[in-house]
C-alpha cells in the first residue's frame, strides 16, 4: 500500500471521507444532517457502482436507475409480503438487478448497437419498467409500497433512529469503493481499460470485448440494485415514479461525471458534494421562491460540466502524478541499447 | 510433411464488388519466416485481417494447426496462438508501456495478474523497451510504438506472429535493430509472417516470399528467384519496365 | 378577448424573486440553522407543500391560503394561549418522498417548528408522518387522503380530510338522490380515472361500494398519467353507454379530456361527476370555460355553500389568489385555525401537550365552521363525520347542489351535453 | 365495433402522430448534425407554448399568426445556449454534453415557473376547438382544427426541411457536418457556424410545435418534459436518428400504434405501446427504418 500509487492514495482518501461523514452523522443531534448524509452516501454508492461500466468500461450506460428501482422493489415486495429480512434482500436485489444487467448486455452488445442507441436503450428500459410496475396490481401499482417500522429489530433492518441506516449506507458505499479499487488492480481492471481505450486492439490481444463489457454492466447493475434494496428500507415508501425517476437517474450520473468517472474517489467526491448542496439549496430557496432553486441548480449543472469536464478527481490525479511519480529516464538513449 | 501451422485455401474477400483477396492459397510451416510483398492495395493487410478474424472471407477456408478458424472471434483466434500487429499502431495511450504489454500477457484473463506482470516485464526488456517501461505509451515515438506493438503481441505467447509493416518509418539503424529483433523472435520458436515494403528487410529475413497483386497470389518461392520473376516486376513497376 | 385579462403580473414576479432572494439572504446571513427575527415571541409551524413540479399549482394556491390564515390570526393578537406569540409559517417543498423526508427533518431539526401541516401527496405524507411521530411533533394532514396515514397507530398524526371510501359512498348516494328527484332511472355507472395514487384508490373504493348502492360498474377506464389523448376511453364509453360517469384526474388531463369529449360528441345519459382535487380545482373550471357547464364535482367544500362565513372567506381568498378557494386551499386554511385552537388550549410549545390538546379538539363554532359542522378527532386521529358535498359548475363557478341542507342552487339533472 | 368509431380512432391517431412528428423534427435535426441527444428539447417546446400565450393574451395575436415569430425568437435563444454552453463542451466526453442539456432543461423549467408561475393555463382560442365533421362509414368523424393544423404544419416542415437539406448551401453543410465533421471542416465548411444554426433551428422547431399545439393542450412549466420528451425520443430512434422523413413517419407510426394499443390493450397501456416499440426498434432495427441513412 504505497501512497505514491495513485490507486492506494484514492482508497485511503475515500475511507477518510466516509469515516468523517460517519463521525459527523453519528455525533450530530439533528436527524436532518443524518438524512442528508445518508442520501448523499446512497447517491455516491450508485455513482461509484455506475463508474465500473460507465467509467472504467467506457460504456454510455445512461439509464442506471432501472437497476436501482428493481432492487428497491425486490426489497419492497419481499419484505412487506413475505417478511424476508432486508439483509437477504440486499443480496437478492443484487442478483435480480445483475440478471437484468446480463439480459440488457446480451441484447445490446450482441447487435453492436452504436453508443447513442445503447444510451437511449438503457433510458428506455427504465421507463418501460416504470410503466410495467404502474400497472402491476401485486406490486401496489401507483399506490406504491410502504414499509412500517414500529420498533428496533436488527434482523429486519428496522430502526427507529436514522443513525443505523446512516452507518449501513456508508458501509455499502465503502464496500463499493473497495470493490472498484480491487477491480482496478485486478485483471478485469486491465481488460476494461483495454476495451475502453481501443476495442479493436483489445480483441487482437485475446480479450473478448463483449464478455468484458458484460462483466462491467452486470457488476454496475448488481451493486446499484443492492443500493436500491437498502434505499427502500431507508425511505419506507416507494412508488414507480419515485424509484424509476429520470431526474434521480441524472443526478446520480452527474455526481460520477463531475467527480471524475475514471477514478475511484471521483464519483464519491462528486455525489458527496452535489447531493447535500442540492438539499440545502432547496431548503434555503425552495420554500421561499419555489422555482428560484431550479434556476440556480440548473445553472450549477451547466457550469460544473463546462468547468470540470474530466471531473475534480482527474485534476487531483494530475497533481498527484506531478507530486509523487518519479521522473522517467529520457527515452532516446534507451533505444540505443542492443538486443539481449 | 506434418500438417502446416497455417493454411489458406482459396480465401476470397469482397467489399461490395471490389475483390480485395482473390482465391489466395498458401501454407506456413512452423518455425519459418515468410515474407509477403505487393504494391499498395494488393490485399496484404486484408489477408492479415481475415486470418486474425477481424474480417470473414466470403469463400475459402483458413486452417490453423489443421482446424478451421474462419468466422471465429478475433479474441478466440488470438488465444489459439495467432497474434498480429496493426499497420497503424494501436497503443493504449493512457496506460504505461509495461501495462500495455500486461494486457497481452493476460491472455484474455486466463493468466493470473502477477504472472502476467512478470512475463510482461520480461517481454518489454526483450524488445528493448525496458528503460521506458513506466512511461505512458502515448509519449513514445514511432519506433518505440512499433516495438510496443510487437511486445504486446508477443506477450500473448503466440505460435504465429503476423507483423504488418513494423519497419515502416524507421531509420536504417532502427531497421537493423528490428531485423535482429524478428530473428530473435523466430529463434524463440515463433513462426513469423512479415508484410513489408522495405525490400532490404524482407530479403534479409524471409525464407520464402509470397507476392500479392490485386488480391491474387502471383508468385511464391525462394526470395531471389521471386523478385526476378517478370510478373512481379511488372506488378511493381508497370509494363514498360518489364521489357527494358 | 379573453374572459378576464391576466397580464404577466410583474409585481408578483418581482415579489416572488425578491422574496426568494431576501428569504435566502436572511437565512444565509444568519447562517444555518436560522434564528427567529427579534420580535414578540414567535412560534414556527412547518408547511410541507409541492411548490415545484407537477402539483406546483395546487401547492402554491394552498400556500396563499396558509399565508392568509396566519396573517389573520397574527393580526387578531396571535396565539392567546402562548402569550400572543406570532405564528411564523415555514414552507418546505415536498415534490417527492425523499424531499419530503429531508425537509421534514430540516423543519424539525433546524427550523425548530412546533407542528407540521402537510404534505399534499399521500406517499410523501405516509413517510414524513413517521419522522414527525418519532420526533414527537404533531402533524396535521388537511390534504392527503390515504387511509394508511391514520391506520398505523401513530399518535401525533391528525387528518381532517375524509377517507377515500366516502367519495364512493357520498358520490353514489348523490347520484341516486338527484336521479330519484328528477324521476330518471339510474343503473349503470362507468369510471374514468388516472393511473396514479388517487386514481387507484378511487377505483378500488367505487368497485367496493357501488354494488351495495345498487349500481353496477360497467367498466373501470384507467388512463395513464400525462395522457396525450382519450379517444379509446371515449369510444368505450360510447359503446358501454353508462347512465353516469364518475371521474378522477389532474387538472392537466381533465382539460384535454373535456375537449375530446366535445370533439367526439359524447356525454353520458345523466351526467359527469368528478371527484377530488383535479375536478374541483378552479383553474380547471376556468380553463374548460363553457365545456365545464353542468359538470358535477364532489369534494369537502365549495365557496357557494349554505354555511356561515363561507362566502366571506372565499372573497378574501379571491382578493389574494384571483381564483376560488378550492383544491385543498380551504381544508388547509381551516387546518391552520384548528391547529391554532389546539395551541391555545395546550398553552405550551411541547409536542405532546399540543397532541393531547388536538385530541380533545371539539369545535362547533369559530372560523373552521365555514366548512365543518363539528371538528373533533377519533382515537386514530381521523375526523369522523366530515361528509362530502356535490356542486354544479356554471360559467367557471361551482355552486353546491347536494345535500339539501347545504345546497344554494337546484341541480340541473340530467345534465345536457355542454356546447 | 362500428367502422366509423374505428376510423375516428385511427384518424385521431394519425393527427396525434402529426403532433408527435412536429415535436420530433427539431430533436432529430440536432442529433443528426451534432450527435447530441438534447434533453432540453421539451423545455423549448414549453417555452413556445408560453410565448404563444403571451402573444394571445397581451397582444391578441392568435398562435398560428405569431408562430413564425416565436420560431425566430427561440432560434436565437437556442443558438445563444449552443454558443455559450454546448460549443465549448464539444471536445469533452459525450456524456458531458448530454448532462449540459439536462442542466439547461432544469434551468428553463425554473425560469418558466419564475416568470409565468406554476398554474395550468391554455390559449382559449374557441374556433381552434371546433371540429371539422366528415361523413364516413355511416357515422360522423370529427377532427379538431388545432390538431389538423398541427398535422399540416408537421408535413410542411418535413417537406421544407427535406428540400432545404438538399438544395441550400446551409443544408448541404449540415449533411456534410453530420457525416464527417472533420472532413467537412477540411473542405472549408465552418462547422461551428453549422452547429450554431442547427441547434438554433432545432430549438426553434420545438417552440414552433409548442405554439401550434398551445390551443389543443394546456401548459404548465413541466408540460413538455412529462408529455412529449420520451415519445419524441422514441420517434427519433424509430425514424433513424437525424432523418427528417424518419421523424415524420416515426411520429405517424407511433400515433397510430398508440391509438390501436389503447383500443386493444386499454388506455392505461398506451405509454407501454410506444416504449415497447422503442425497445424493439433499438434491438432489431438498430439504426431505425432508414438504416442510418440521413435524409
Amino acid at each position: 500500500m504505497k501512497l505514491s500509487n495513485w490507486l492506494d492514495w484514492q482508497l485511503v482518501a475515500g475511507c477518510i471521507v466516509i469515516l468523517v461523514a460517519a463521525g459527523i452523522g453519528v455525533s450530530s443531534p439533528s436527524e436532518y444532517v443524518v438524512q442528508v448524509i445518508t442520501l448523499g452516501a446512497l447517491y455516491a454508492a450508485v455513482a461509484t457502482a455506475w463508474s465500473i461500466a460507465g467509467g472504467m468500461g467506457g460504456l454510455l450506460l445512461l439509464g442506471i436507475i432501472s437497476f436501482f428501482g428493481v432492487g428497491a422493489y425486490v426489497n419492497g415486495i419481499l419484505f412487506t409480503k413475505y417478511g424476508i429480512s432486508p439483509w437477504i434482500n440486499l443480496m437478492l436485489g443484487f442478483l435480480v438487478a445483475a440478471a437484468l444487467g446480463r439480459l440488457i448486455a446480451a441484447l445490446t452488445l450482441r447487435f453492436g448497437l452504436s453508443e447513442d442507441y445503447f444510451a437511449m436503450f438503457t433510458v428506455g428500459i427504465s421507463q418501460v419498467l416504470k410503466h410495467l410496475l404502474l400497472n402491476w396490481e401485486y406490486a401496489g401499482q401507483a399506490t406504491g409500497i410502504y414499509i412500517t417500522i414500529i420498533q428496533d429489530d436488527f434482523w429486519m433492518m428496522s430502526f427507529v433512529s436514522r443513525k443505523p441506516y446512516l452507518l449501513i449506507g456508508l458501509a455499502l458505499l465503502l464496500g463499493i469503493v473497495v470493490i472498484t479499487y480491487l477491480i482496478q488492480r485486478s485483471e478485469l481492471g486491465y481488460r476494461l481499460a483495454a476495451v475502453r481505450l481501443n476495442n479493436q486492439a483489445a480483441e487482437a490481444l485475446g480479450i473478448d470485448s463483449v464478455r468484458t463489457k458484460t462483466h462491467a454492466i452486470v457488476l454496475s447493475a448488481g451493486l446499484s440494485g443492492m443500493v436500491g434494496a437498502f434505499y427502500s428500507q431507508f425511505s419506507t415508501f416507494i412508488d414507480p415514479a419515485q424509484v424509476f425517476s429520470l431526474a434521480t437517474n441524472f443526478e446520480m450520473l452527474l455526481g460520477a461525471v463531475l467527480g471524475g468517472r475514471l477514478t475511484i474517489i471521483g464519483p464519491l467526491l462528486g455525489s458527496a458534494a452535489l447531493k447535500p448542496i442540492q438539499d440545502v439549496m432547496r431548503g434555503l430557496m425552495g420554500g421561499g421562491a419555489d422555482a428560484l432553486y431550479l434556476v440556480f441548480y440548473g445553472g450549477l449543472l451547466v457550469a460544473s460540466c463546462l468547468l470540470l469536464p474530466k471531473g475534480i478527481a482527474q485534476y487531483i490525479q494530475n497533481w498527484h502524478k506531478r507530486h509523487y511519480a518519479k521522473s522517467a529516464p529520457a527515452e532516446k538513449q534507451a533505444l540505443a541499447g542492443e538486443i539481449k | 510433411m506434418s500438417t502446416p501451422l497455417l493454411e489458406l485455401r482459396e480465401v476470397t474477400k469482397r467489399f461490395r464488388g471490389l475483390v480485395a483477396v482473390d482465391h489466395v492459397s498458401f501454407t506456413v510451416g512452423a518455425g519459418e519466416i515468410i515474407g509477403i510483398i505487393g504494391p499498395n492495395g494488393s490485399g496484404k493487410t486484408t489477408t492479415f485481417s481475415c486470418v486474425s478474424g477481424f474480417l470473414v472471407p466470403e469463400e475459402g477456408d483458413i486452417l490453423f494447426e489443421g482446424t478451421s478458424i474462419r468466422g471465429h472471434r478475433p479474441s478466440d483466434i488470438a488465444l489459439r496462438g495467432v497474434a498480429r500487429t496493426f499497420q497503424v499502431v494501436q497503443p493504449f495511450e493512457d496506460l504505461s508501456v509495461v501495462e500495455n504489454v500486461v494486457i497481452g500477457a493476460l491472455r484474455g484473463g486466463s493468466v493470473d495478474l502477477g504472472e502476467a506482470r512478470d512475463y510482461a516485464r520480461e517481454v518489454t526488456e526483450f524488445v528493448g523497451l525496458g528503460p521506458v517501461a513506466e512511461q505512458l505509451a502515448g509519449s513514445l515515438t514511432i519506433p518505440g510504438r512499433k516495438r510496443l506493438e510487437i511486445a504486446k503481441a508477443l506477450a500473448t505467447r503466440p505460435k504465429l506472429l503476423l507483423l504488418d509493416e513494423v519497419m515502416a518509418g524507421l531509420r536504417p539503424s532502427e531497421v537493423d535493430l528490428a531485423i535482429g529483433l524478428v530473428r530473435a523472435i523466430r529463434d524463440k520458436g515463433i513462426t513469423v509472417v512479415l508484410v513489408e515494403h522495405l525490400m532490404r528487410a524482407v530479403m534479409a529475413l524471409s525464407e520464402r516470399l509470397l507476392v500479392l497483386d490485386h488480391g491474387a497470389l502471383i508468385a511464391q518461392g525462394d526470395p531471389r528467384t521471386v523478385i526476378a520473376d517478370e510478373a512481379v516486376v511488372e506488378a511493381y513497376f508497370g509494363k514498360a519496365h518489364a521489357h527494358a | 378577448m379573453a374572459k378576464h385579462d391576466k397580464p404577466v403580473d410583474f409585481d408578483s414576479l418581482r415579489r416572488r424573486v425578491l422574496g426568494g432572494l431576501v428569504g435566502a439572504g436572511a437565512l444565509a446571513a444568519f447562517g444555518f440553522p436560522s434564528i427567529g427575527r427579534a420580535q414578540a415571541q414567535s412560534v414556527k409551524i412547518g408547511f410541507l407543500l409541492p411548490l415545484t413540479g407537477q402539483f406546483a399549482e395546487s401547492g402554491n394556491s394552498i400556500k396563499v391560503a396558509v399565508e392568509m390564515a396566519v396573517e389573520e390570526i397574527n393580526a387578531a393578537g396571535g396565539l392567546s394561549g402562548l402569550g400572543g406569540a406570532r405564528i411564523v409559517p415555514v414552507f418546505a417543498n415536498s415534490t417527492n418522498v425523499d424531499e419530503a423526508n429531508t425537509e421534514t427533518n430540516r423543519l424539525i431539526a433546524s427550523e425548530g417548528v412546533i407542528a407540521i401541516v402537510g404534505a399534499y401527496s399521500s406517499g410523501a405524507t405516509i413517510s414524513s408522518t413517521v419522522i414527525a411521530e418519532r420526533a414527537g411533533v404533531p402533524y396535521l394532514v388537511p390534504n392527503a387522503l390515504a387511509d394508511e396515514i391514520t391506520e398505523r397507530g401513530l399518535t401525533y398524526v391528525f387528518k381532517t380530510v375524509p377517507n377515500f371510501s366516502q367519495y364512493a359512498v357520498n358520490g353514489a348516494q348523490m347520484a341516486k338522490d338527484l336521479s330519484a328527484k328528477a324521476g330518471v332511472p339510474l343503473k349503470s355507472v362507468a369510471l374514468v380515472r388516472e393511473n396514479n395514487f388517487f386514481g387507484n384508490v378511487v377505483g378500488r373504493e367505487f368497485a367496493a361500494h357501488l354494488p351495495s348502492a345498487g349500481l353496477d360498474l360497467v367498466r373501470d377506464n384507467v388512463f395513464p398519467s400525462n395522457p396525450t389523448s382519450f379517444e379509446d376511453i371515449i369510444v368505450r364509453l360510447k359503446r358501454d353507454n353508462p347512465d353516469v360517469v364518475f371521474a378522477a384526474g389532474e387538472p392537466s388531463s381533465i382539460t384535454l379530456l373535456f375537449q375530446q369529449l366535445r370533439e367526439l360528441r359524447y356525454w353520458p345519459k345523466l351526467g359527469w361527476i368528478g371527484v377530488g382535487g383535479g375536478y374541483t380545482n378552479p383553474v380547471t373550471h376556468d380553463n374548460l370555460g363553457k365545456l365545464a357547464n353542468g359538470l358535477i364535482v364532489v369534494n369537502d367544500w365549495f365557496p357557494q355553500i349554505n354555511r356561515p362565513g363561507a362566502a366571506e372567506v372565499n372573497e378574501r381568498y379571491r382578493a389574494r389568489a384571483n381564483k376560488d378557494m378550492l383544491g385543498n386551499a380551504n381544508t388547509t386554511y381551516a387546518g391552520v385555525y384548528i391547529l391554532a385552537d389546539a395551541l391555545n388550549r395546550a398553552g405550551s410549545t411541547n409536542g405532546t401537550a399540543i397532541r393531547d390538546a388536538l385530541r380533545q379538539t371539539d369545535l362547533a363554532d369559530g372560523m373552521p365552521s365555514f366548512m365543518y359542522e363539528r371538528v373533533w378527532f377519533d382515537e386514530k386521529g381521523m375526523m369522523p363525520g366530515s361528509i362530502l358535498v356535490g356542486a354544479q359548475v356554471n360559467n367557471g363557478r361551482a355552486r353546491v347542489v347536494w345535500p339539501d341542507n347545504y345546497k344554494v342552487d337546484e341541480p340541473v339533472w340530467p345534465v345536457p351535453a355542454p356546447r | 365495433m362500428e367502422l366509423d368509431l374505428i376510423a375516428q380512432i385511427l384518424l385521431l391517431g394519425l393527427l396525434q402522430g402529426g403532433v408527435y412528428a412536429l415535436v420530433a423534427c427539431g430533436l432529430t435535426l440536432i442529433y443528426g448534425v451534432m450527435k447530441i441527444v438534447n434533453f432540453a428539447h421539451a423545455e423549448f417546446l414549453t417555452l413556445g407554448m408560453y410565448l404563444a400565450l403571451v402573444a394571445f393574451e397581451q397582444f391578441g395575436l392568435n398562435p398560428y399568426v405569431v408562430a413564425p415569430v416565436i420560431f425566430g425568437l427561440v432560434c436565437v435563444l437556442g443558438a445563444a445556449f449552443q454558443h455559450i454552453t454546448i460549443r465549448p463542451a464539444l471536445k469533452h466526453p459525450q456524456i458531458n454534453q448530454m448532462l449540459i442539456t439536462i442542466g439547461i432543461s432544469t434551468l428553463l423549467v425554473g425560469l418558466i415557473q419564475l416568470v409565468w408561475g406554476p398554474n395550468n393555463q391554455v390559449v382559449r382560442l374557441p374556433w381552434a376547438r371546433n371540429t371539422l365533421d366528415i361523413e364516413m362509414f355511416g357515422g360522423e368523424i370529427s377532427l379538431s382544427y388545432a390538431r389538423l393544423i398541427a398535422f399540416g404544419v408537421a408535413i410542411a416542415i418535413a417537406a421544407v426541411a427535406w428540400w432545404a437539406l438538399r438544395h441550400t448551401r446551409m443544408g448541404m453543410g449540415m449533411r456534410a457536418a453530420s457525416q464527417n465533421p472533420f472532413a467537412a471542416q477540411l473542405m472549408g465548411i465552418d462547422v461551428s457556424r453549422i452547429n450554431l444554426v442547427t441547434f438554433g433551428v432545432g430549438a426553434g422547431l420545438a417552440a414552433l410545435a409548442g405554439a401550434l399545439i398551445s390551443p389543443a393542450f394546456f401548459m404548465n412549466p413541466t408540460f413538455g418534459k412529462e408529455y412529449f420528451l420520451l415519445t419524441a425520443f422514441v420517434i427519433v430512434v424509430l425514424g433513424t436518428m437525424g432523418n427528417f422523413a424518419g421523424a415524420l413517419i416515426g411520429g405517424l407510426v407511433i400515433g397510430i400504434a398508440e391509438a390501436i394499443g389503447g383500443l386493444l390493450l386499454g388506455p392505461a397501456m398506451r405509454p407501454m405501446v410506444s416504449l415497447s416499440v422503442f425497445v424493439i426498434v433499438l434491438l432489431f432495427l438498430p439504426r431505425g427504418i432508414f438504416k442510418g441513412r440521413l435524409t
